[in-house]
């Protein structure tokens, strides 16, 4: 107990910090606060971004995902209303910033869109070949709910828990997949995220070491501008590995959780922004 | 797939309308991968209507952005009010949506 | 706040559907007029001022600071450049107009409104390339504008 | 460093041979303790057995996906770093094996035509995987400007490499000049160990024709770049 209380110390110390956004603010508002206590070109690269945020097109993907999550569905003709997110079956609020952790029931660190996949099999019925589970990008199921979970954490700090051995070691696996180099272009996540104010043609990149402007990059489910749709964590973890020229990664595996396990410790205590948008 | 999301929220006393529209909004001068020109197809006239009378009427070319978003304010608009928005577009194509304002 | 949804589909510019069929019987909309209402010539100007004269019969615009003209001056994406136009301090606007001026086709959009609307409007535009955005604002048969310049750039991996 | 015999010891006490893992099943977790692992063997155990990438997938160098993930020695020696910069060993154990890797012309190192050179340090496309596996019959190219500022007048430019705007005009269109820009391009680390420039001729991303071509773009003096 002691030692728990222990590690709870730095949480704590976290939260009362002015990080902590009013988590009555809209995702626009949690970044303009970002933006006024930080001098990061990141955040304010794109004033298109910034004038478009004030509408986000995935305000609409929440009201469609609400629908989604609490609508019987599957052969188990059953809601997702008793999905544990980590906090209890049902409770939304703030779960997302704690997250990846550790399921008991799973024995595994999952990630907010591999445990809604958990959940749609477990408790309404779906399996791996039903168009609910196996559309992953674009106005999917998956993204639309998830995109309702995340919201439900806006303006909340980043506090993914540390607790659990597994906790540590998928972080530390994510940390060192984070440097290492492979591929034909030798490039590794920090050629592009080890730098502050870089940029790649005109985008400015966030720096991970940086955590007010990296929980903007972590702030996924974000609308992509340039794709015209609302994309998750694992989107993003698959896009950068492609223009890496590394593999195809596998969706939801433990290689991709791990990579998030780490991004979004570098956050912590950063209020999240969901949804965001990006270019 | 020609769904009409409307938001209206009554705010410092006028009604803030925001719609976003599906529509691929193509200008005609797009070519697809085989090099041939794509016909325009987009949304020509829009209306916005409070409680059934029409108080935006506005004509649109291909270079509104594809799945059109739009916002326009209204004054005199209570709760309970109908805020109904639709649009015909150069196929002779329509569709509309209704929300009633909070 | 659940949209109702309603499709449909317009048969030789008659519309199907109850609701508006009513409406129109109440004489507040004229369905028919509304294909043949589209200025067509105004569209398919290749020139501002083609398109100015087309759309209100004249391109003499008064440049207004009136007329608050909001556009990113750098667009990283020129699919959707976000416009928006706020005239509340003008008397009497009967209709809120954009033109991109580098455009093959200037003419964006016009926004006809009727009295009780706020002057004001947001949209997102097509820009094919960095050039001028203007806006015009018709009121008290005048023709007031604004005009910025929007930046259309590359952004991301490249490729 | 990753003990192969130890994961190989892991796993044969756990899984069957020759079964994937599956993302989704609580296999490897459950029976393959990742706390007892390093980072490093958490890392490549993650990668290679627990169903992490599309290892099979053919990559356009005529190898499969599970060579892009395998590191070189020069990829794991760099890695190591952790993006701090080379400590003296490192370096000069970097930069050997650079030396080399290069190789050039036949009939020695000529200017190629820096339009060429222009098309390659524009285009980004090429050796993609999957989801979307790039057409590399075309617009293949160094993507250079993703990283660095060439032709003053492009407003588009990266800025993780350093400004090569006027690069020829300031060094000289020399022999000398001439060897070490192609150098660089083949394979940096000869010169800057550990550089996050991809080795363009060494790994077979450009091929030596291409590289007099954008060698071309950067020392012509009737290109762009320094004009």
């Amino acid at each position: 107990m002691y030692k728990n209380a222990l590690c709870a110390l730095p949480i704590m110390l976290a939260m009362a910090s002015p990080a902590l956004a009013d988590p009555g603010q809209t995702p626009d508002e949690v970044l303009q606060a970002l933006i006024d206590r930080s001098d990061s070109a990141y955040l304010t690269q794109s004033e298109q971004n910034l004038m478009m945020m004030q509408d986000e097109p995935s305000y609409w993907v929440i009201e469609q995902g609400e629908i989604l999550f609490k609508e019987p569905r599957g052969p188990k003709k059953a809601s997702l209303e008793q999905c544990d997110f980590g906090k209890g079956p049902g409770v939304l609020e703030g779960a997302y910033v704690e997250m990846p952790r550790y399921f008991a029931d799973t024995g595994k660190v999952m990630d907010l869109e591999s445990r809604l996949m958990h959940c749609m099999k477990t408790l309404q019925g779906f399996t791996d070949e039903d168009k609910a589970i196996k559309d992953k990008h674009g106005n999917t199921d998956l993204v639309k709910i998830q995109t309702f979970i995340a919201a439900k954490s806006n303006g909340m700090a980043w506090n993914p828990p540390m607790d659990h051995p597994l906790e540590k070691a998928m972080r530390g696996a994510g940390e060192e997949f984070f440097y290492r180099r492979a591929g034909v272009s030798d490039f590794a996540c920090s050629t592009c995220h080890g730098a502050t104010g870089k940029r790649i043609r005109a985008s400015v990149l966030p720096n991970s070491s940086i955590p007010d402007e990296w929980t903007k990059a972590v702030s996924w489910p974000a609308f992509r501008v340039g794709h015209e749709a609302v994309r998750g964590s694992q989107h993003r973890v698959s896009e950068c590995i492609w223009q890496m020229r590394q593999a195809e990664i596998v969706y939801g595996s433990e290689a991709a959780i791990a990579i998030i396990a780490y991004w979004t410790d570098k956050a912590r205590g950063q209020p999240a922004i969901l949804p965001d948008l990006k270019r | 797939m020609s769904e009409v999301k409307i938001r209206a929220a009554l705010k410092d006393g006028k009604c803030e309308v925001k719609a976003l529209l599906t529509h691929p909004m193509e200008t005609g001068r797009r070519k697809d991968p085989a090099g041939n020109l794509i016909p325009a197809h987009h949304i020509q006239t829009v209306e916005l209507l409070h409680n059934g009378n029409l108080m935006v009427e506005a004509d649109w070319g291909g270079a509104i952005s594809t799945n059109p978003f739009f916002s326009v304010s209204l004054n005199n608009v209570a709760s309970g009010d109908t805020i109904e928005v639709r649009w015909v577009d150069n196929k002779g194509e329509t569709s509309s949506g209704s929300v009633k304002v909070k | 706040m659940k949209p109702q949804q309603q499709r449909r589909l317009f048969i030789k510019g008659t519309l199907a559907g109850g609701a508006v069929v009513a409406a129109a019987g109440l004489g507040l909309i004229q369905p028919r007029l509304v294909l043949a209402a589209w200025p067509t010539d105004a569209f398919h100007s290749n020139s501002l001022e083609e398109a100015l004269n087309k759309v209100f019969g004249s391109s003499t615009l008064e440049a207004s600071d009136k007329v608050v003209l909001k556009a990113p001056g750098i667009a990283e994406n020129g699919a959707v450049v976000p416009i928006s136009i706020n005239a509340e301090q003008l008397e009497n606007v009967e209709s809120i107009s954009i033109f991109s001026e580098k455009n093959p086709t200037p003419l964006v959009a016009r926004f006809k409104l009727k009295p009780g609307c706020v002057p004001e409007v947001s949209t997102r535009i097509k820009m094919g390339e960095s050039g001028d955005v203007i806006a015009v604002v018709q009121a008290g048969g005048k023709l007031y504008s604004a005009t910025t310049n929007v930046k259309v750039t590359v952004g991301g991996c490249g490729g | 460093m990753f003990n192969k015999t130890r994961i190989a010891a892991l796993l044969a006490a756990t899984l069957l041979p020759g079964v994937p893992a599956s993302a989704d099943k609580p296999t490897s977790a459950a029976q393959v303790d990742y706390t007892k692992m390093t980072p490093t063997e958490l890392t490549e155990y993650l990668i290679f057995e627990a169903n992490g990438f599309k290892l099979d997938q053919p990559a356009q160098e005529g190898k499969t996906a599970r060579e892009r993930m395998t590191q070189d020695e020069l990829q794991k020696t760099c890695s190591a770093l952790r993006g701090k910069p080379a400590d003296a060993a490192t370096a000069q154990k970097v930069a050997e094996l650079a030396r080399d890797s290069h190789v050039y012309p036949e009939g020695g190192i000529k200017l190629g035509d820096w339009k060429k050179g222009r098309g390659l340090a524009r285009e980004g496309a090429g050796f993609r995987l999957g989801p979307k596996v790039d057409d590399n019959t075309k617009k293949l190219g160094g993507n250079c400007y993703a990283c660095h500022q060439m032709d003053p007048k492009e407003i588009t430019f990266g800025t993780i490499g350093p400004s090569l705007s006027g690069f020829g005009k300031l060094r000289g269109n020399t022999p000398e000049t001439q060897k070490y820009v192609y150098d660089v391009v083949y394979n940096a680390h000869a010169y800057f160990p550990c550089t996050n420039m991809p080795r363009f001729g060494a790994n077979g991303f450009l091929n030596k024709d291409q590289i007099t071509d954008v060698m071309a773009y950067l020392l012509d003096p009737e290109s762009p770049v320094n004009l």
